[in-house]
């Protein structure tokens, strides 16, 4: 079998349908049977000048990254598109609308730009769609049939996808839209006849599970709705807005509430409310709204109240950069909050994991008496990938209450101190376990006490139990040779995937290298963090934001020579560049 | 001659030692002796004893300020929250549990000031929850700062040369919010805290209790014993709080009466 | 001449007037000559029923630390003095009521647990203020009485100072108060004529420079004024209210503003608005205050906004305990905020530095455009100590913003990339030098780019920018023998007096120690904390927190054995506790 | 035939190309073509021309939102915040320079949701600034989701059964808080603008402008242009905007009139 590697790129200005068609050419491969991973970038503006480019990467084996060179791109702006130039494979396709809706200006067309190795596919995208339904909008759609044709993928898929797609505005314009298609189909097939690239199409491997073409937000949703879910509060905010609204089409039906509220400390405040009563509860946000909701995570840690945070990353600081992704909030999440304030931080790597770990922050909060922050990024969240439908054992996520014996009625000490540093939780309702929580300092039955020995004691009791929590939290996963490494990488989040990416081609290679994901950041698991940096020669720490996160948290662990690779782009590390960064450090070493 | 704080402490005093309610937590209250707050926390528990709550279903959330240590003082459950957040942990619990009885307590700094914004949005939401603002127009637990609610020419050490901004008035507040059950009462008077927090609490949706106290501590100024005394009136005879619009029209003139000015007929929507 | 090494506290119920007496003995001492430094505790509620204590140490030479051994005190109310006997000397001076105003109740009289050693002298201070003065509220001058006339204390600095303190009361109330003192003296000159114990009174030392007894927050409030403070922005909280109302009683004097405001939020926002202008702004508040700022903090580091902060520490997390102790806010002053968001913060360690830091504080922000945060503890923000009258040059605090050259307007770039990251700006009001701020990424007009390039270069820029502030910020500093020690101490904050004295002390013994002072917490000077840590085998970090925040922020420069010593107490750690981990450490080292 | 929205589009563009105010930057605003601020904008810019107002002694304060990145299309000096804290760093800024004409510009979800908790304090403490409120009911940059002032009904991804909350009502809010100035103002009506904007620049106080606006893109239920150009009218000839009862009492039955609702005479204490 043949191994597939596509990457496609499909690039326009907003209001060109880029984004429609991304969307459409994921959901088509998937049905196909290619594995899928796409990441889509637009402006933070909703109208602005701006570019969108839609990236998908397909294979067969699983895709756990993107790379930054493309194979193939559609261009529906050619302006736009020249700015993709840089990142086209020397031998890259190239598919242009050769009669577009405005004029293409003076020295800004893709084919006069085109390096020589480059293929050429010119076709009326506009006209094709406006002759076929009517309306140039379609142009997008007939693109996508002058790429099935060209490739030889299966048209029905495509076909299936945009009726369905296009079905709520009407029977018509999806028929419509569909004969768009077929129009781009019928143009290529019949004007590049002898230049057509058939692609090998997956076979479709028996009793395969089923598979869902998922974003990281989606993931998160269905992790938390798989855990029980009762009441989501949220605020909008870029990229964590669709998880409410995912929620908000499914959590009434479920008996569950969701809220949006007057702002991110509303929001947290309420979960830490409905917490309270028992029921679950979570919010969603990124850096600005996580910012808001500083005071209120401190007041969780001392009151010992359950909540399940997402941040969203993106990029920072502040308002940032909107739509772009970054790996800044790591020490905000771990450290951000006056006082001494340990708490769960927890990050998934890949869009199986954000609904693991999102729907197991449940039941971590409920059992710690904490909140729990779960890290994604905007490359996480928006990104799409097609994936075995994760599910998740009741047990896994069970009512991790532990509520008092029901003879402490009337003498219940809601902070007892014991060796776990878990107490007995009472809800309210209970009768006869009345009791107060709060943020102030307080003795072991919830009563304000200043006193010297109490803070120490209670200090302790905060710190012991989250430190226990590292027993509940997935340990770092190795990847790679078991032995000496040259070079061993520490990765997190969506970086990850580009790490193990750049890993293997460096094991591919011949080089020592390996590879450890931490999905818990606090707490973490020194030892084994350190039984991996300890064998390796360098370490070398990828991560997209500025200051080196990670490193700054867990750096003190290694005790060889550790190598920081930090990028402020607002774009993902690709695995290539962390295979440069590889093969420097192996280099410098040998010479 | 007695004071009326002395007076209203005496009557407190007298009715901790009757024992007649059992509300009360085992902790004693940290407030100064005199304060009003003794007064409101005898309404509240009078009303929640006369209308037969279980102690166990009810939730009393509160802020920080002198008025936010009240639920270390009831014997019910309580949260404790941070600095003007008390409505939105409220409105969690409610939707944690519906089937509890959600007060939401604080003072005038907690409320109006840093909390503020919560305020407009508690009550056009329309939950029921029932929300007592101690009112004193003072910061009294940081010592006597200015509150959004001080009248003008109040003279503090943050404010020697006496305070210039307008004062805000909750109870107008609340109704221009939208809120759909609205009282105004007064610490001085137990008894009208204790019918109209039985009204609201039966209030299905959001009800809102601005209670006019006093900080005997830190104001000898403006919100006195004597001075509230003196002005407080109950609503004349024959008010008819159904009408949101004459209840707005009455505020704006009437800074002093006191009594329920405002009940949508129960249709609230949670 | 004798060294004096004397603590002197008062114990009593709020409502004695203990705070009262406690001020009043620390004004008369400091003018008698004694060097001094007082500390304070009271409870976090108004008329809780809470202990009142103060406590003051007194000497010839400047006092740097409290010590937990007291060597006289007076109680006001035995029960509660009761608390503070394990704190009493061996040898330990009691002067108490022999007639309280409520009957001392059975076994809970201070004579009836002072240890055999002790001294004991009973006075019927609430009946010498009665038959003095008409009124038995004067009982706390009674006591202090007493103890000058048993000490030998200068009385007119006593006299002086209570007419002073009581003045504004009337002056009848003034001479009662005076009366009351006057029996208290007499009371004990007549009742224990052969017990008395009379104290070497400092010779006042001609030309000696000017003293004054200031807190931590008066020295705040003074260096903001030095530095010319235009806007003050706040909103109540403890410890740092009373630096707000200091400047509410002197800064409009200035033609300068002082606002309280609705929230927290607000104070920070209104810094930033009043410095974009032009005009120096600051804001004081504690760990939840400061929580709340979180969001214009990151904003400020993109929008390169000056601001000044103090945060003045408290226990924590959350409320906490409002009025005790504290070094826990570092990490969440260094680090928090989502993004990648370098900022300045500097702690002073003592009453002196409050003032310096504070007012060098204002040209830093200036000059780095950069939020600066003054980390400041209770124990200093409420310490005072009597210092010789601080005063900054002109220079020191001058203007020090870079304007643009003239040429540039119409042409301005308010984020123009520049070697040290710093960008001329130009205030509104200037003709053609319009422009934009803003939190979200930018490129050097100030417009909104997201362009990954521009990120990289912007975030490079800011971080470089703060790096560069070192050059600006006092280096550590060493005490102690300057070649390999056995423990070097690492400080910050307030515990850095205490780890001096306890240096000190150990050095009077023999052991080969030494201390290093860190104002600057960010950026720090990496070199010369490592040097110092270099040549202590081993390295000892005491703190008032929990987790060891500055051995999170600077531990990975060390390269030898790190040991924390770490309390959550609310109280100071004291010399002696310090002094004990020394022992500890070197007996290890030897055995 | 031509929609509201296309002929205030084609407006707005033959008065950016006559270029008669230079007072815009070289930036193209990046609203979507017929959104409402354009008409905001104009009307906004034409009063800083008529005031005669030097560009560089204005400043422009925004938070966050499609209206919060007015400052980057206008000459002036701007301070873009974060959301919802335009207020807060207006004042600032006015207390920094008080020569400064200082605006604070941004959505209803920027001022009455996140940065609610401001507007009554920077109305009852009354500085020299102008508050202008783009309220088209919706969040706009986050692409539509209900907003604080969206009426009941609308349904969005985020509100899909339709939205329950009582709106809030801006020009209420501002009375209640005791703004001294107060104007409602329609973005189809720029000249309307304009005129309010000059007398409340004028004015020595806390000046609010309630501007009714449309979302083109993502509000296709409430406020079009179709349905408000049908509902507004001009406050009626002979109105008298010197009584804050009155503004208030009609501010209550009526939500179409456009005008000066309210003015103190001039006397604001800064
Ligand atoms: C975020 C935050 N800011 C400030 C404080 C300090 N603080 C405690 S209580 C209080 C105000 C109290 O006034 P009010 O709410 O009127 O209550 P009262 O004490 O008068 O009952 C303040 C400012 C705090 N705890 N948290
Ligand atoms: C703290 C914070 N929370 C959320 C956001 C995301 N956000 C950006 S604009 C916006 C709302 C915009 O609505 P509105 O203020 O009405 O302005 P409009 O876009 O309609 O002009 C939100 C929620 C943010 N930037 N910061
Ligand atoms: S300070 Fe004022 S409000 Fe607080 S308890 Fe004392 S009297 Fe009551
Ligand atoms: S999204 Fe709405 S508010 Fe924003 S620019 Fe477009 S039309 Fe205007
Ligand atoms: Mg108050
Ligand atoms: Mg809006």
């Amino acid at each position: 079998m043949n191994r597939i590697d596509l990457t496609i790129e499909i690039c326009g200005l907003s209001g060109d349908g880029t984004i429609a068609a991304g969307g459409l050419l994921n959901e088509a491969m998937s049905r196909a049977g290619f594995s899928a991973l796409a990441f889509d970038s637009y402006p933070a503006e909703i109208r602005g000048f701006g570019r969108c480019v839609t990236r998908s990467r397909f294979g067969f084996d699983r895709q756990i990254a993107l790379e930054n060179q493309t194979n193939l791109l559609i261009s529906l702006d050619d302006e736009q598109s020249l700015s993709r130039l840089p990142f086209l494979a020397a031998d890259a396709v190239v598919l242009f609308d050769n009669h577009p809706p405005s004029p293409v200006a003076e020295g800004k067309s893709i084919a006069g730009h085109a390096r020589p190795a480059m293929s050429l596919f010119g076709a009326p995208f506009r006209d094709l769609a406006a002759a076929a339904s009517g309306s140039a909008k379609g142009r997008n759609l007939a693109a996508l049939g002058v790429l099935a044709g060209l490739l030889n993928l299966p048209v029905d898929a495509f076909r299936e996808r945009i009726g369905k797609k296009f079905k709520s505005k009407g029977e018509k314009v999806a028929a419509g839209n569909i004969r768009s298609f077929d129009a781009g189909l019928e143009y290529v097939l019949k004007t590049y006849p002898d230049r057509l690239r058939p692609l090998p199409v997956p076979a479709a491997p028996a009793g395969q599970a089923e598979k869902v073409l998922w974003s990281g937000n989606v993931a998160i949703g269905e992790g938390a709705l798989a855990a029980g879910l009762k009441n989501y509060f949220g605020y909008p905010i870029t990229p964590a807005t669709p998880i409410m609204e995912y929620l908000a089409a499914r959590l009434p039906a479920k008996g569950g509430r969701v809220l949006q509220v007057e702002d991110e400390i509303s929001a947290i405040g309420a979960v830490l409310g409905s917490f309270y009563t028992g029921a679950r509860a979570m919010t969603a946000t990124s850096g600005p709204g996580f910012a808001l909701m500083t005071e209120l995570i401190t007041q969780a840690v001392s009151a010992e109240s359950p909540a399940v945070i997402v941040d969203a990353q993106r990029g920072g600081p502040s308002t940032g950069l909107p739509t772009k992704t970054e790996q800044s909030d790591l020490l905000a999440a771990v450290f951000g909050g006056p006082g001494d304030t340990p708490r769960i931080v927890i990050a998934p790597t890949d869009v199986t994991e954000c609904y693991h770990l999102t729907a197991r922050a449940f039941p971590l909060a409920e059992k710690y008496q904490t909140p729990v922050i779960v890290l994604t990024d905007f490359y996480l969240d928006n990104r799409v990938e097609n994936i075995e439908r994760p599910s998740i054992s009741a047990d896994a996520v069970a009512d991790a209450l532990l509520k008092p014996a029901p003879d402490q009625a009337g003498s219940y000490h809601r902070y007892q101190v014991t060796p776990s540093g878990i107490s007995p939780r009472a809800l309210p309702g209970t009768p006869g376990f009345q009791h107060n929580i709060t943020g102030l300092e307080h003795d072991e039955r919830g009563v304000p006490d200043f006193s010297p020995g109490n803070h120490q004691k209670m200090s302790d009791k905060r710190d012991r139990k989250i430190q226990g929590a590292l027993a509940d939290l997935d340990p770092p996963e190795e990847y790679g040779d078991p032995g000496p490494l040259d070079v061993g990488v520490v990765a997190w989040g969506s970086t990850f995937g580009s790490a193990l990416d750049a890993v293997q081609s460096a094991r591919d290679q011949g080089l020592k290298v390996g590879c450890l994901k931490i999905t818990a950041l606090f707490p973490y698991h020194e030892d084994r963090i350190q039984a991996f940096m300890d064998r390796s020669k360098t370490i070398l720490i990828p991560e997209l934001n500025h200051s080196g996160q990670l490193n700054t948290l867990i750096g003190h662990l290694g005790r060889g020579r550790i190598v920081r690779l930090n990028q402020s782009t607002g774009i993902p590390l690709y695995p290539s560049t962390i295979l440069g960064k590889i093969h420097e450090l192996i280099g410098e070493d040998r010479s | 001659m007695k004071t009326p704080a002395r007076r209203l402490a005496e009557k407190v005093q007298s009715i901790q030692e009757s024992n007649v309610f059992n509300i009360r937590s085992g902790e004693l209250p940290t407030w100064c002796p005199g304060c009003g707050y003794f007064g409101i926390h005898f309404g509240i528990n009078n009303a929640l004893q006369r209308l037969g709550l279980d102690h166990h279903q009810v939730v009393i959330v509160s802020g920080i300020g002198c008025a936010g240590r009240y639920p270390f003082f009831s014997n019910t459950y309580g949260h404790h929250t941070v600095h003007g957040r008390s409505l939105p942990v409220a409105q969690g619990v409610k939707l944690g549990n519906p089937n509890l009885t959600v007060l939401a307590v604080g003072g005038d700094g907690d409320g109006l000031g840093i909390g503020g914004g919560h305020f407009p949005h508690a009550a056009r939401r329309n939950f029921d929850i029932n929300y007592v603002l101690f009112d004193n127009s003072i910061y009294g637990l940081t010592k006597g700062q200015p509150s959004p609610s001080t009248p003008k020419g109040f003279k503090t050490k943050a404010s020697p040369e006496g305070t210039v901004d307008q004062p805000l008035n909750a109870t107008l507040l609340a109704l221009s919010y939208g809120a759909t059950f609205v009282a105004r009462l007064f610490a001085g008077d137990p008894e009208g805290i204790t019918t109209a927090l039985m009204a609201g609490i039966r209030h299905k949706g959001f009800s809102f209790f601005h209670v006019y106290t006093s900080c005997v501590t830190f104001d000898k100024q403006f919100k006195t014993w004597n001075n509230l005394t003196n002005r407080v009136r109950p609503l004349p005879a024959g008010y008819d709080p159904a009408d949101r619009r004459r209840a707005i029209e009455r505020v704006l003139v009437d800074d002093d009466s006191l009594g329920i000015f405002y009940q949508e007929p129960p249709k609230g929507k949670e």
